[in-house]
């Protein structure tokens, strides 16, 4: 496979680690009520779609960003790439 | 100076070089290595006279060359300056940046061609599933090498430098010396 | 019809004239007992069980395409019992004994071979942790040996002893293990259970659940409405996707794992081996085709293919190994969904849903489970209860922290 | 001989060769298969379950039958297809499967046996007695099964691997491939063209099209001239794309010196990973040929296969240049087969088709008919041909069958895209969701004249372009004379008798009528419960043919009956060329220490840790076996000083304001409160709560800490902190680099190490008040060397770890050694290390195995309830929380017994099972301190069972220890030595 690095282009998939589900950027916090049911779902669940999944590789190989994916699994097509930290970053101010 | 005697990557007095028809093979023991990263918010300083390159770019300057390694860092590279506390020199030019000594932690291999390109690209094709054809002169990437990592250089159209890290400096040899052998 | 030799040389006479269908491709009922959904090794042997020894009836099995098109049809076919965990060793250990008798018991040669598995060992803690295992193994009740150097020389000679970067000091041996001509397992099960009135009613998708008021009704299908008393979903693969139509989300992702099989050569390897400092095990096809595989590609996929580090990754390991099979060439190689739990173990339960039960997250070791996963969950279809060998097997466990983690990697699947 | 005129071979340069033992002579330029048709030898091989004799059926890479053993001893190649060998001098090749000579097979009892072997026969029978299987049964069958055997022997040649880019891939060389690279390659774009034949240009080759009224030949030579000379193409004979893989790469090998007679330790084969922007796939078509009764016989070919042999090689197709050939055709095309032959004289006795509108093309006899049974048992002789219910045996020394051509849509379909059926063509064609950035050309879509591949090949290229966004002009393309052949169909011929399918696994019609009425009808039950399909050709001249017999059965149309998914590889890929080449030391690579030199020089022995490659004990004179020298160097750590390369530890530099924050959700227990030039031993959680790493943490700076890590985990903790960093925690100002490589790291430990260090250091005072335990500091040492020193202890000494730049770390060792010998410095190893750290209850790799707590191994009180950090939620779990398995110690009751770390602990009494299972021995080592053998486990509860005697049971190995559990700490368990 190839990954479209946002920063470095097409980069071979060789040059990357994967992680999972990029839902595992959302970690919960630990001091609210529900945490332990919170860290379950995070931790454990997975909507595992066949379809388009957005996860997370790491360039170890590379430039070490951590990047989100976004890929169908039934026919491995990248529709996006993008650095985690950007999107992460982003997310905090939305919320 | 200290009496201990430095000895290579490879555990040799003096560096390797191996020249194999077009090509030479030649570590570098001379070159001096610093990673600076930037804190959250600042902008990219000035190293003795080099601003700090593009992404994927390698930039020669006066004293010292940089080449982009990843987000908000780079490595600073002093030719010659092995035995001095390079990461030192580096910082307090950039005093608010976090920087690392890194002269130990790589092995370099220059490798040189007295043919142009094509050479090197023979033996390239051999060892890096990169793209040659956006590999030209001044560019710098990592990518993995036979298990290993590397980051590669094209400092000139003729001479490519491949660093490796110091502990698989043995095995990053036998790689590029075996493949080489095998172009004939 | 009975198979027998007697039967085989009786029909060469008579021009192979009297041979029956293996099985009938019934239309659907409207209602059944019992809905197993998944025509593979897992649900085919619920079905026969739920028959023959819980003498259930009134069962469809549903397959999405022709039975036995899962992961019973695309594996690498090794049976064994040499888990370290007691969650998991007397569980495979019973699967074990039912391999053992299976042709027997279910009147089909499925080729149950016990030529052997080697682990081989590499390191002082590498003997250490299967010394661990190899005792679990004894105390499971299962057979375990420790090889030593010489003794593994002895019985596999071509390794790359001399010359290995990972050297070869031994090995965890389970004589019973060996392999299974998988196919033959699925039609095994398939015909005993068609034999026993089951209805196996292939091209037959799930496409939804009908729930109300927390208890399962039946199941949409493909062909229509079907009602069921209880449903017991056995799709290791594609769990998530039909746990799903039941609001479930499951501690499991979807991974391609690839296998290949080399062109037909003569017996040179007698069991399975599997190479402890690398991706690789490998046994030899009773057609003589070298089988082996390696790890998943480490990706979610449903695409029932791979890519080519992973071939790379797999033969770099074979050839470090066993370096005299260079010159023999791939023929063939395919990638099956694996069903990758959070700790790497399977699920056999019950769900929050009444009526509905879940059978799944087998990771790639689904194969050699086959027998007692069907057995044990007939048993919980038929009783409401685990049966004793699969009780650690609980949906609940990641939530409460009773984690069956044999290689210790945490709730990564990719690593397991 | 049998060796004609013309043809594309060299004439003049004969190269010898041997079959079966005897010597005959080919042509440069050949094939084995062409040469030994040339030499008049039919029969080459065995079938596979009945040993048939088979010749040779196609000239290409879809070869069942002509399936060979090539060269010998460790070069020896089974199964190599005879039709793709190129000939060289000196090549050695013979049959396979068989017992005796070829022509006299023992095993072909078999074939008389036939009756009992139907298709699924051994799913029925051998299961009684149950004991039988494994015993006779199974051997029987494994030995009789194969074709090739393997040499026994290490490969021997050199294979390379290599990484290939470009904008288009051409797949295939014929008139398609080679019109779409000249295409692509006048537009300047990067192309690569690949031909698995070593002489490009495909089927134009085997024909006797003229081009612009020139021979095609003429025109393939210009053409491969000018893409010869274009920078951007590259072209590549004798290379396979075999694969097709995710976003445009492929699978290629390049067979680099399997053609020459001596390879010179040449690299014989390489794999080329391509990665290509846009491919097209020209990949031709393959005959098919028509089952009928006896169909199988030496001197049976696919009819384009013999007019390809007489074409290009110069070869009859028949023993003796006066036999006659005749041809069975359910197409025009098959005719040509007929006027090429007897263009190059061979006699050509009929063409039978069963069509009732046949036409002639030539001066031959059209039977409307069929071919319904053949003769001779080693070589064809005759055929029996019926026309209208009259039947009439006609003498034949070859017989050329075509049943229509198939396209190559192999590599169209590894995408699992399905392949769609053409009425008009009788065949199936590349369907939709191709590859991403494929487009099919040629016969492999279905466009096989050579007007029409040339064409399409352009068009292919222009479009291919188009997507990458650049304009290609047309290029002039010749006039061609072929027209489509015309064909109906005709699937098998309906008579009482065997007429095979699948000729390499002996599968027959009557074996597909047998899986139908056995209800094995979905095509993939039909595959797995015949063989079909699934020899080395990967029913590439069965599949279809199959199918069609199923459908007719069925009364369903072909399509519904079904198709196969294609999958890699295209034909077979040799093992060790996929394996890259590197089989033996260099399988992985090694990292050395940076004391390896030394460590060598004082009699080191190594060992392999992950990667690395450590000293593990250091055996001096008079020392025979490895416990002495182990001993020994434990003895002189705790009475003297030892010296230990811990460079293998992970170093990870963590800088920035939030350096102490980020580390305090990094690490279970708080790292923040460390003060500058302090050490801390930390616990690292995986967020699943448990244990995964440990190790120490120093503080150099306010902003600067240097986090140690495990060995094993060095990779995985750097990993899992960019993440922290990156991912969860972004708004941190925190920046993270290894440095494990460039420090050279030496424990220098035992009751001397103060006065040994007090050597080197450049005026630094190590005095207990000024550096205390768990102090750091960096300073300089021997003159001037830049160096940080912590004073920790993993053996329970006092103890310290200096580390300098990598490349004085040799000369630092030696130096320490010099320098401490009235000391009794000592170099110890791993073993040593590991004694010391189970002497003193630390947990390593075989405690951290994570599946471990922080509770098991009373580290609990670690895990911070002040603050969150990764795992700390989840370790509360209940299973975690209330797991009671802790580590102890443990200590033999007979001093003289070893406890053996994977023994299993039980209460004495107790029957021993799974569930009576309390726990087991982890590490385990013979303590030279304490005077035996010691270990520490988890046992369940264990903390609270100090006193009590238990069982370490090895069963294994049949051996049980009575042991008394014991504190974890042997040595020193207040700690005081450490601190003085």
């Amino acid at each position: 496979m190839l990954i479209p690095h946002p920063l470095l282009g097409l980069r071979d998939a060789q040059e990357f680690t994967y992680l999972g589900d990029a839902s595992l950027l959302n970690r919960p916090d630990a001091s609210s009520p529900d945490a332990a049911v919170a860290f379950f779902d995070y931790v454990y669940l997975r909507d595992n779609p066949a379809g388009v999944h957005r996860e997370l590789w790491f360039h170890e190989q590379g430039d070490r960003s951590w990047l989100i994916v976004t890929r169908n699994t039934l026919t491995h097509e990248i529709l996006n790439a993008e650095l985690a930290c950007e999107s992460a970053v982003k997310s905090e101010v939305l919320a | 100076m200290t009496d201990l005697m430095a000895i290579t990557a490879l555990g040799a007095v003096a560096p390797y070089e191996f020249q194999i028809g077009g090509l030479v093979i030649r570590e570098n023991t001379e070159l001096a290595l610093a990673s600076l990263s930037l804190g959250r918010g600042q902008g990219a300083p000035t190293i003795l006279g080099t601003s700090m390159p593009d992404v994927g770019q390698w930039l020669a300057g006066p004293e010292v060359s940089a080449f982009w390694t990843a987000p908000n860092q780079w490595f600073i590279e002093g030719e010659g300056r092995a035995h001095e506390d390079f990461a030192a020199i580096v910082k307090a030019a950039a005093p608010d940046c976090a920087v690392t000594e890194q002269t130990d932690g790589w092995v370099a291999f220059d490798v040189y061609s007295n043919d142009g390109f094509k050479p090197l690209e023979g033996l390239l094709e051999k060892l890096v599933n990169i793209d040659l054809n956006g590999f030209g002169v001044g560019t710098a990437l990592r990518t993995g090498l036979h298990h290993m990592s590397v980051y590669l250089i094209r400092r000139s159209d003729t001479h490519v430098t491949i660093m490796g890290m110091r502990t698989f400096a043995a095995a990053l040899c036998h790689a590029l010396e075996s493949t080489a052998v095998r172009l004939r | 019809m009975r198979y027998s030799g007697f039967r085989v040389i009786k029909e060469a006479l008579l021009g192979q004239k009297g041979w029956r269908p293996l099985w009938r491709d019934p239309e659907p009922q409207p209602r059944y007992d019992y809905v197993i959904v998944g025509g593979g090794g897992h649900g085919l042997a619920t079905a026969y069980y739920l028959a023959k020894t819980f003498q259930k009836s009134r069962i469809a099995v549903l397959e999405k395409g022709w039975l036995g098109s899962g992961n019973i049809g695309r594996n690498t076919t090794i049976i064994r019992s040499n888990y370290l965990l007691p969650g998991n060793e007397p569980f495979y250990e019973f699967s074990m004994k039912l391999w053992e008798n299976l042709e027997q018991e279910t009147n089909f040669n499925s080729m149950v071979s016990q030529r052997g598995i080697i682990n081989l060992i590499h390191t002082d803690a590498q003997r250490d942790a299967y010394r661990r295992r190899g005792n679990a193994m004894l105390f499971a009740g299962a057979d375990a040996q420790l090889l030593s150097p010489n003794e593994l020389r002895e019985m596999v000679p071509f390794l790359n002893y001399d010359n290995a970067r990972f050297p070869i000091k031994g090995g965890l041996f389970q004589r019973r293990a060996g392999t299974a001509r998988h196919d033959g397992v699925a039609w095994g099960y398939a015909r005993g259970a068609d034999m026993r009135g089951v209805d196996i009613i292939q091209n037959c998708e799930v496409t939804g659940m009908r729930i109300e008021g927390g208890k399962v009704l039946g199941v949409e299908t493909s062909r229509g409405y079907i009602a069921a008393g209880k449903v017991g979903v056995a799709v290791a693969g594609s769990s998530s996707r039909v746990m799903s139509m039941a609001g479930m989300r499951l501690p499991v992702e979807s991974h391609v794992l690839q296998a290949f099989v080399s062109e037909g050569l003569k017996p040179v390897i007698p069991g399975v081996i599997t190479f402890g400092a690398g991706h690789f095990y490998v046994s030899q096809s009773d057609k003589g085709g070298l089988v082996f595989g390696g790890d998943i590609d480490g990706y979610n996929s449903y695409a029932q293919r791979g890519n080519l580090p992973v071939v790379e990754d797999v033969l770099e390991g074979g050839m470090a190994l066993m370096p005299m099979i260079g010159r023999a060439r791939l023929l063939r190689s395919w990638g099956g969904i694996m069903d990758m739990s959070m700790d790497g173990s399977p699920i056999i339960d019950r769900t929050s849903v009444d009526g509905l039960y879940f059978n799944g997250g087998w990771c790639y070791g689904g194969f050699k489970a086959t027998p007692a996963s069907g057995f044990a969950f007939a048993h919980l279809l038929a009783t409401d209860r685990p049966h004793e060998t699969a009780t650690a097997y609980r949906l609940d466990r990641f939530a409460r922290g009773y984690l069956i983690d044999e290689k210790g990697v945490g709730a990564q699947p990719n690593l397991h | 001989m049998t060796r004609l005129t013309g043809g594309v071979i060299d004439h003049e340069t004969a190269l010898r060769f041997t079959f079966n033992g005897k010597t005959y002579s080919g042509r440069k330029g050949d094939t084995l298969a062409s040469a030994l048709l040339a030499n008049g030898v039919q029969l080459v091989g065995r079938s596979f379950k009945y040993h048939r004799p088979r010749g040779v059926l196609s000239a290409g890479s879809e070869e069942p039958n002509a399936l060979v053993t090539l060269r010998g001893g460790a070069r020896e190649e089974p199964n190599t297809r005879a039709t793709v060998t190129e000939l060289f001098d000196g090549l050695r090749a013979r049959s396979q499967n068989h017992v005796g000579p070829l022509h006299r097979d023992f095993m072909a009892v078999n074939d008389l046996l036939s009756p009992l072997f139907a298709s699924g026969f051994y799913y029925k029978t051998f299961m009684w007695p149950r004991a039988f299987w494994e015993k006779l049964y199974e051997p029987l069958i494994r030995h009789a099964a194969g074709l090739g055997r393997l040499s026994g022997e290490a490969d021997p040649d050199a294979y390379d691997k290599g990484f290939l880019h470009c904008d288009l891939l051409v797949i295939g060389g014929g008139a398609a491939g080679l019109s779409a690279a000249l295409g692509a390659g006048r537009a300047g774009v990067k192309v690569i063209l690949a031909d698995e034949d070593f002489q490009f240009g495909g089927r134009l080759l085997a024909e006797t099209h003229q081009l612009d009224g020139m021979p095609a030949t003429s025109w393939v030579t210009a053409v491969m001239a000018e893409l010869a000379g274009l920078e951007n193409v590259r072209v590549m004979p004798r290379t396979t794309v075999f694969g097709t893989y995710d976003h445009g790469i492929y699978g290629a090998v390049e067979r680099v010196s399997d053609h020459l007679s001596a390879a010179d330790g040449a690299v014989r084969q390489t794999l080329w990973r391509i990665t290509a922007k846009r491919s097209i796939l020209a990949a031709g078509a393959t005959e098919r040929h028509i089952p009928f009764p006896n169909n199988d016989r030496p001197g049976i070919m696919l009819a384009g296969a013999m007019r390809a042999y007489a074409n290009r090689w110069a070869a009859s197709p028949t023993r003796h240049p006066s036999d006659p050939v005749i041809i069975f055709t359910n197409n025009d095309d098959g005719h040509r087969t007929a006027t090429d032959l007897l263009a190059k004289g061979v006699p050509v006795s009929a063409v039978v088709d069963p069509r009732s509108d046949a036409p002639t093309f030539g001066d031959y006899e059209l039977i409307t008919g069929v071919v319904d049974d053949t003769k001779g048992r080693l070589g064809l002789t005759s055929v029996r041909v019926t026309q209208n219910g009259q039947s009439r045996w006609m003498p034949c020394g070859a017989l050329g069958v075509s049943g229509g051509w198939n396209p190559n849509v192999h590599l169209s379909s590894h995408h699992r895209s399905k392949p769609v059926w053409d009425d008009a063509l009788l065949a199936f064609v590349p369907g939709k969701d191709l590859p991403n950035g494929m487009i099919v050309a040629g016969a492999a879509v279905g466009q096989g004249t050579t007007v029409k591949a040339l064409r399409s090949g352009v068009e292919a290229a222009v479009s291919s372009l188009a997507a990458l966004g650049i304009a290609a002009e047309p290029i002039d393309l010749p006039d061609a004379d072929d027209t489509a052949a015309a064909q109906t169909a005709f699937w098998h011929v309906s008579r009482k008798g065997r007429a095979w399918v699948d000729f390499q696994n002996d599968v027959t019609v009557k074996d597909i009528v047998l899986a139908h009425q056995e209800n094995m009808r979905p095509v993939e039950h039909l595959k797995r419960w015949t063989t079909l399909g699934m020899a080395t050709d990967q029913g590439k001249t069965s599949n279809i043919s199959a199918l069609a017999v199923m459908a007719e059965l069925t009364g369903k149309s072909l399509p519904e009956t079904g198709t196969t998914i294609f999958r890699p590889p295209y034909t077979g890929v040799t093992l060790s060329v996929l394996g890259g080449g590197d089989t033996g030391k260099h399988f992985r690579p090694t990292r050395y220490t940076p004391t390896h030199q030394w460590s060598a020089s004082q009699g080191a022995t190594f060992v392999e840790v992950g990667a690395w490659l450590r000293a593990q004990y250091f055996v001096q004179p008079g020392e025979t076996h490895w416990r002495q020298s182990v001993d020994r160097e434990v003895l002189a750590v705790r009475s003297g000083v030892g010296l230990c390369d811990v460079t293998t530890l992970g170093k990870i530099d963590v800088q920035g304001p939030d350096a102490a924050e980020f580390l305090n959700r990094i690490y279970c227990n708080m790292m923040g409160t460390l003060a500058v030039g302090r050490v801390r031993y930390g616990v690292m959680l995986r967020e699943d709560g448990h244990a995964y790493d440990d190790g120490t943490c120093a503080r150099l700076s306010e902003n600067h800490f240097v986090v140690t890590t495990t060995t094993a985990n060095a990779a995985i903790v750097y990993r899992n902190m960019e993440f922290a960093r990156q991912c969860l925690w972004p708004e941190l100002n925190v920046s993270l680099i290894s440095t494990t490589d460039a420090w050279a790291q030496i424990a220098v430990a035992g009751p001397n190490s103060r006065t040994l260090l007090s050597r080197v250091v450049d005026g630094f005072d190590l005095s207990n008040e000024v550096f205390p335990f768990m102090a750091c500091a960096e300073l300089t040492v021997c003159g001037g060397l830049r160096a940080r020193l912590f004073r920790i202890s993993f053996s329970g000494e006092l103890a310290y770890e200096i580390a300098v730049p990598a490349r004085y770390g040799n000369a630092l060792l030696e130096r320490l050694a010099q320098v401490g010998a009235d000391l009794g410095a000592t170099p110890y190893g791993t073993e040593a290390l590991g004694v010391m750290r189970i002497e003193k209850g630390h947990a390593a790799g075989s405690e951290l195995n994570g599946q471990t707590t922080a509770q098991m191994l009373s580290l609990g009180r670690m895990v911070s309830e002040k603050k969150d950090s990764i795992g700390a939620v989840m370790s509360r779990r209940e299973g975690l929380a209330q797991d009671k398995r802790r580590l102890v110690g443990f200590s033999p009751i007979d001093k003289s017994e070893a406890i053996v770390a994977g023994s299993h602990l039980f209460t004495q009494g107790e029957t021993r099972n799974t569930t009576t299972d309390q726990g087991w021995i982890t590490s385990a080592a013979y303590s030279p301190h304490v005077g035996s053998s010691i270990a520490i486990g988890f046992l369940e509860e264990g903390d609270a069972r100090m006193g009590e005697v238990v069982i370490a049971a090895n069963p294994l190995e049949g051996r049980e220890v009575r042991v008394e559990v014991v504190s974890p700490h042997f040595v020193d368990p207040e700690g005081g030595r450490l601190r003085d």
